[in-house]
């Protein structure tokens, strides 16, 4: 539970830090990934936007909303891409969301991912279940609202989440894609790990490891 | 296959400065975004037509601005749309207040990105319209046609929508028309191998010795299947055969064709497989119209090929043949 | 690379046959002869301009058949020039009663073959005359550049030849430009892969990783050295420091520059290049005149490019700004 | 010792498709060899150049002379390339020679045999030692004109021979091109036998199993 003030800011822009190095990283098995059934590009594309939102987030102080909106249009500019356009959005509606809370805490940052998730199905159209990102973000964010239901700090909710995130992550590999690139594939699809299923796993872990730390 | 390159950061930048320096007697970089428009653009009153895309897939998109063709090109890291601000920037440098047309191949990720763009345009009192190419055949089935991708059609489509706003049509009959194109338009493609994108030391798919993939995409995604690598009047035979199959209603008998090879086919493959292609047209009972063959939708070095046919009426016929200059593709008028 | 095809003993005639049945509104096929002529050749009173070569090359050399640019084209089969027989043949058919002009790539096959048929045309009281591509700086050292290989400015030779016979020049005139042209025009090349040949599982020949081949031959001959593989701005400088070194006497200021890709190194790298390669240009004070990017001389889908300095004077800029109307390249009149 | 008729035509038309199939044998290797540092085309070349001489000597009955000049005509068309012309000319160049000897003699066919070679240094420009086919005919043809000096059989004479042109085409290797497409390798040219020098030792030893076959 902290104060909605620019304390909150410099913590956006520690996660933002923290997601960049944690996605750069990683950047090539995302390329692999996606170029299992797409073009590719969704590391570089990913990192690329997560450049380009530390470097946005990296403005004047604010409260993190602020600095996650400015991040999101950042991401979304410089990534392109169905990522760019999806991932930038869901940034920036967080952001759009946070920044309206009384305060930081559990039921804020669970309406901030609900705002975001709900940007990302206006935009792409998909649902869980079609192999995308989505599939890692919807049952995280389940799993985040039972917890808060029974109380948890955003430290152990984020925590009792993960597992259900990376779960849904790993159930995309027996998925046929329906949107994206790979949805032309029909049954080739099957069998490999959806690219940004992936990614959002590795944002989500390290965004938590941010809360554990501040939480500690 | 090794790509010759600076560092793969500045690739795209350093495209878009050598394209610009080559061409200046056609296009212009669009300033603070990523893409280039015609010279001359933007000109009061006349549409502008606005494609885009990621690169990789030269002449597609950018080199297909000029004269009677788009007025400009939002152009994109290597296989990746451009996002949504760029695009909102080059129409805005283009507007000639008569209107803007997106017009681009239909991938979620350029749709997503275009309409964040037409989103802010139409917020700020602009009127924009977008045609998706969906030319490629083996994408979905005809139900879903609307849901198909575009590959090589997109040629024809941009050439009727260049050649509409170059004429003066206004924005509904300019988009009117390009719609009529891409309805008009089929394509069937195939690949033999795939390819490196720059700063990559893998390729990005690879097709088993002996067969093929038939439904390529163009940013290598593999096709939709695969079969026995196929002797090219068997691969004419499966595309005439496929597009034929996929006629438009009232198609009537003249079609132009566009033979396009991806990047690592060549010339000299591509007059073979027209060698099968030329009579199975005729006895389908199509007349070719000014075939064109050559590359126009590339896959960086991709080797494979498409065959796309455009039928036309009248109306599409006085657009084809109307006159343009772009760095990529000239027609005499 | 796996090619498409049918049978390879057939793959020069089905290439032929469905490159005429594609472009037949600019060129036809010479009867009983293995060429292509020009629509509406011969032309009486006209300079007849024949080329050839083996094919691999296009559009080279027979894509450049047309309205304004060469009359005829003889085809050999892949990296193999077309024999006497053959080029005779062609050049009967297009004889106009003003003499012909033969030139092509300065290679040992292509010479004697054309020799041969040069030798019947004289015997028959005809007027030939030839001209040899020369434009390889790396091929042999200056004193001996009458001895050095044909590669990509071969296009501007065919231009200013074309040009020169289409407004009705008389052989001496169109011999003695054409020449000219020939020595105002240097190409360097650098190849970084092979290219493999219709009907074959190997590549001609391969380049070490992380080498690249300097001087490269545009029938997959090896090139004069390898070097460690440069990034793209180090290639941009070896090229234009080895052009400039070798500009020919009174060459002015302003070049014509083509840069061209073999076939797999693809037009996204060449712009790239190219952005190296512009500021060199003016640094060394020379003016490019409309820069044209792309494949004009292929060799399959060989790895690799070059950059072409043409320098104009104003009877070479009058030729270069000459409508044609070919296949492969239009200009606008 | 034969005369010079239409028996003798039978024997050219014989030897032609002796050396067709025993090229044909070899068409990848030569291939292979001209790759090395021309074009890889000459394996290709030789095998269409020889197909059409056979064909060509299938026309009407002549002698000897007449049969080869009609093949060496369609080889040169038929095969085109460095190779069609030089050894398209070489074998009508030969035809024409034998065409005016009155006996088909070792002497007629030396002659032949300098005519034409004459004819390939006349086209090409090359000398011996430029790593050319000539480094294959040139020590043939003096050893077979020191055979006949010592009064042998053609028969004899070319046995004699053939050794000394395996040399001189085993010699390529060591040697820096001088003419055709690997000429411009310099020092890079060496290490491989050219492959104008191998085809021609096997179109002469194939000629020499005729010839042989012929006397016993
Ligand atoms: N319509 C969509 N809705 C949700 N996620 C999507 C959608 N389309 C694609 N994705 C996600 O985006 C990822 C691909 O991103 P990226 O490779 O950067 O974009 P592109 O497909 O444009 O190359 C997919 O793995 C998937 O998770
Ligand atoms: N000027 C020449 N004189 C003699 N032989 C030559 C000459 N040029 C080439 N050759 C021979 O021809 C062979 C190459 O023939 P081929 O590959 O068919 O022709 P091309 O070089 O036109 O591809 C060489 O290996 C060499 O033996
Ligand atoms: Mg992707
Ligand atoms: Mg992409
Ligand atoms: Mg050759
Ligand atoms: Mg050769």
């Amino acid at each position: 539970m902290r104060d909605n003030d620019a304390d909150g800011g410099r913590l956006a822009q520690t996660i933002l830090a923290h997601v960049l190095a944690a996605v750069e990283a990683r950047e090539l098995e995302l390329g692999r990934l996606d170029a299992a059934a797409g073009d590719g590009d969704h590391g570089a594309g990913m990192v690329r936007g997560l450049r380009a939102a530390v470097a946005a987030a990296d403005g004047p102080e604010g409260v993190a909303g602020d600095i996650l909106a400015r991040a999101g249009t950042g991401f979304t500019d410089a990534a392109g891409g169905a990522s760019g356009a999806l991932v930038g959005s869901w940034i920036g509606a967080i952001g759009r969301s946070l920044a309206g809370a009384d305060r930081l805490d559990v039921a804020a940052v669970a309406d901030a991912l609900d705002a975001g998730q709900a940007m990302i199905q206006r935009l792409g159209k998909a649902k869980p279940g079609d192999k995308t990102m989505l599939d890692t973000l919807d049952p995280f964010l389940r799993a985040l609202r039972r917890a808060v239901e029974t109380g948890a700090t955003l430290d152990a909710a984020w925590a009792a989440a993960l597992p259900e995130a990376e779960a849904g992550m790993r159930a995309t590999a027996e998925m046929i894609a329906k949107r994206g690139r790979a949805a032309r594939l029909g049954e080739r699809s099957r069998g490999h790990v959806d690219a940004g299923a992936m990614s959002l796993l590795i944002i989500l872990t390290a965004v938590g490891d941010v809360i554990r730390q501040q939480a500690a | 296959m090794r790509r010759m390159l600076n560092e793969a950061t500045a690739f795209r930048e350093e495209m878009i400065g050598g394209y610009v320096a080559a061409f200046g007697r056609y296009v212009a970089p669009v300033p603070d975004a990523s893409g280039v428009m015609a010279v001359g653009a933007p000109r009061a009153g006349k549409v502008a037509v606005v494609v885009g895309g990621g690169s990789g897939h030269y002449p597609a998109f950018y080199g297909l601005v000029g004269r009677g063709m788009a007025t400009a090109g939002v152009i994109g890291e290597i296989f990746t749309s451009p996002s949504g601000e760029q695009a909102y920037r080059v129409a805005k440098a283009v507007d000639g207040g008569a209107g803007i047309l997106f017009t681009f191949g239909n991938y979620g990720g350029d749709v997503m990105n275009f309409a964040m763009a037409e989103g802010r345009l139409l917020d700020e009192g602009g009127d924009v319209r977008t045609v998706l190419v969906t030319d490629d055949v083996l994408a979905a089935p005809p139900e879903e046609a609307e849901d198909r991708r575009g590959i090589a059609g997109g040629f024809y489509v941009f050439k009727a929508a260049g050649a509409s706003a170059e004429r003066g049509d206004d924005l509904a009959t300019v988009e009117a028309l390009t719609k009529r194109a891409n309805a008009r338009t089929r394509t069937i493609g195939v690949a033999f191998a795939g390819c490196t994108v720059p700063g990559q030391d893998e390729p990005l798919f690879t097709v088993e010795p002996d067969r093929m993939e038939i439904g390529l995409g163009i940013h290598g995604e593999p096709g939709v299947r695969t079969s026995e690598l196929m002797p090219s009047r068997e691969i004419a035979k499966l595309m005439v055969d496929s597009l034929v199959a996929e006629a438009p209603p009232d198609a009537g008998s003249r079609a132009a064709v566009l033979v396009n090879g991806l990047g690592g086919t060549k010339y000299e493959e591509l007059f073979v497989l027209y060698d099968g292609i030329a009579p199975l047209l005729a006895a389908a009972g199509i007349e070719p119209y000014e075939p064109l063959i050559g590359e126009f939708v590339t896959s960086l070095d991709m080797a494979g090929c498409s065959l796309t046919l455009h039928w036309l009426d009248d109306d599409l016929r006085a657009l084809h043949d109307a006159p343009a200059a772009t760095p990529a593709f000239t027609r005499a008028g």
